[in-house]
């Protein structure tokens, strides 16, 4: 009989790309609240095996760990990634790091159009969008599990600087939505 | 002095106030972005390429810059509740933009530098099976779905620009009043123009051409008109 | 740094199927004698994981573990009961209403990454790959005959408003590769 972490290895394994969190606990019979455990289970078992589990706030996919990049250049040449550009990198920043998650707050923040951006970083997988459930005609943007593969890790908190810069623009995020409130009771 | 910039790559408005700040040594704040108006807006007149929407991003942000710098050369000068928000959004927006140029930076540090591989891909076992929700008439619909996501997309931006006047039109305009009348009211000078933004860019082209010394403004009561006459310069230099 | 068991993780994760050992040996740059050692030892940090290592006389290759075949098995059944969903049935839809489309192109007219998509379309059976004759790297897909009989048609043109809609989608690909390569000559 397998362990969960076990059988976790093993869906993720066959499943060959992301498996949603959701999915993943209905096959595995546990609640939802759980596959946090089990897969926190996983990624201490694949500790310096060379596989990693790479995981969104919703998805989650096995992936070689970054220190086998070169090797595993040598073996697939395909796997070279292609560069962003600088509008599309400080797009993905935006996202990345909460600093806005929709494509207005993008706009906002950089104080340019950002639709090509998120066209290119969506057409490229580094992106999805989800209607907002507070508002369906509002999509909100977030990393996908190809982005932190291109990163290099396997979850956003170990986005370089993460907890300085995204706190930072948590703080001015907030400020904002406060003024933004604010003008809407003056009106 | 003015600051030199690279010109040639710049996304957004931010990103050029920013670099003007930054080598100032400066923190983003009144004095700072009053400082740097100047240069800011030599920027925006040399750049002759920028497509119509960027240029509307451009000159709104010369607009509230203006707006600050009035306000450092006329201390009196009140706000009003529009204009104060304004000022504020773009100081908001400067500090969050600083952020994520920091955080873009460290991105493209490790973008693409360990790339953790996918899966190698396998040959699918194929097991024929539709679906419930697959029907031809469920295929016209979503693709109907995805052409119309698409002129949504496409025709947003458009709907969003609207026709600006160029700062040069405006201080163009202004010398040329300034020129032709010895004396001419703030408020008849504004009339011309109905759009809000046309009236600040006006305004503080004027102010512009005060602290240059080529007319001499005295205004009368905290919200009259501000009265303009020429001084002692024979003509008008011309700004930039 | 990766030990070489954990190396040869990697390289059996990423390469998808069979890898013959003398190409690990070579990948990993130490002698065949050796991958034997190597090989044992993953084994050994593989045990009770879920997935396991295979080997022949000549190859290896990861699998999932005999443990796992019943929750797999429910993955792929749960995989292939399910709704196609938004997102597989506008890429089918594009498949459908265009002739021959590759992934770029499916990707450019959704404006979205369309790979995840195009395996559950591929698994079920519902569109086939074919290189294109023209340049052998690029796979054309289209639907697959029983898709169209499950459609109740026996040609794309029987699609309702077929001329339209392809109209429409060919409108869209023609623009974007003209923009894309527009884009490649300005860089």
């Amino acid at each position: 009989m397998l362990t969960p972490p076990a059988a976790a290895h093993a869906l993720l394994f066959a499943s060959g790309g992301p498996l949603p969190k959701k999915q993943l606990a209905k096959l595995l019979e546990i609640k939802e609240s759980e596959v946090k455990l089990v897969l926190k289970a996983l990624t201490d078992s694949l500790k310096n095996s060379g596989v990693v589990v790479v995981e969104t706030d919703t998805e989650v996919e096995l992936r070689t760990a970054s220190e086998a990049s070169v090797i595993v250049k040598k073996l697939r040449e395909s796997e070279l990634a292609r560069d962003l550009g600088k509008a599309s990198l400080e797009t993905l920043a935006v996202i990345a790091y909460g600093t806005g998650t929709t494509r207005g707050e993008v706009d906002w923040v950089r104080g340019v159009n950002s639709s090509t951006s998120l066209r290119t970083l969506l057409i490229r997988g580094l992106i999805e969008g989800k209607e907002d459930p507070a508002d369906k005609r509002r999509i909100r943007y977030s990393l996908t599990t190809e982005a932190l593969a291109h990163l290099g890790i396997t979850h956003i908190r170990e986005l370089p600087r993460a907890e300085e810069l995204s706190g930072a623009a948590k703080a001015i995020i907030e400020a904002e939505s406060a003024a933004a409130a604010a003008a809407e009771v003056a009106e | 002095m003015p600051f030199n910039i690279k010109t040639d790559s710049y996304e957004g408005p931010f990103e050029v106030l920013l670099d003007l700040i930054e080598a100032r040594k400066l923190l983003v704040n009144d004095l700072a972005l009053a400082n740097i108006t100047e240069d800011y807006i030599q920027h925006v007149r040399a750049q002759t390429a920028f497509p119509v929407e960027e240029t509307a991003n451009f000159i709104q942000i010369a607009a509230t810059l203006l707006l600050i710098k009035s306000k450092s050369l006329i201390p009196d000068l009140a706000f009003s509740e529009e204009e104060n928000a304004d000022v504020e959004d773009l100081k908001r927006r400067l500090a969050a933009y600083e952020k994520v140029r920091e955080a873009a930076r460290e991105l493209s540090r490790v973008y693409g530098r360990t790339v953790m591989a996918a899966e190698g891909e396998r040959a699918p076992e194929v097991v024929f099976a539709p679906s419930r929700d697959l029907s031809a008439a469920a295929l016209a619909e979503a693709l109907t779905r995805v052409l119309a996501a698409r002129e949504a997309v496409e025709e947003l931006p458009e709907a969003r620009v609207k026709p600006l006047v160029t700062i040069e039109e405006m201080m163009d305009q202004l010398a040329k009043r300034v020129q032709s009348a010895m004396a001419l009211s703030f408020n008849e000078f504004s009339k011309e123009t109905k759009e809000r933004i046309e009236v600040i860019v006006s305004f503080l082209a004027l102010l512009e051409l005060v602290k240059q010394g080529a007319v001499a403004a005295e205004q009368h009561e905290v919200y009259g008109d501000i009265r303009i006459s020429h001084t002692a310069s024979t003509s008008v230099p011309y700004y930039g």
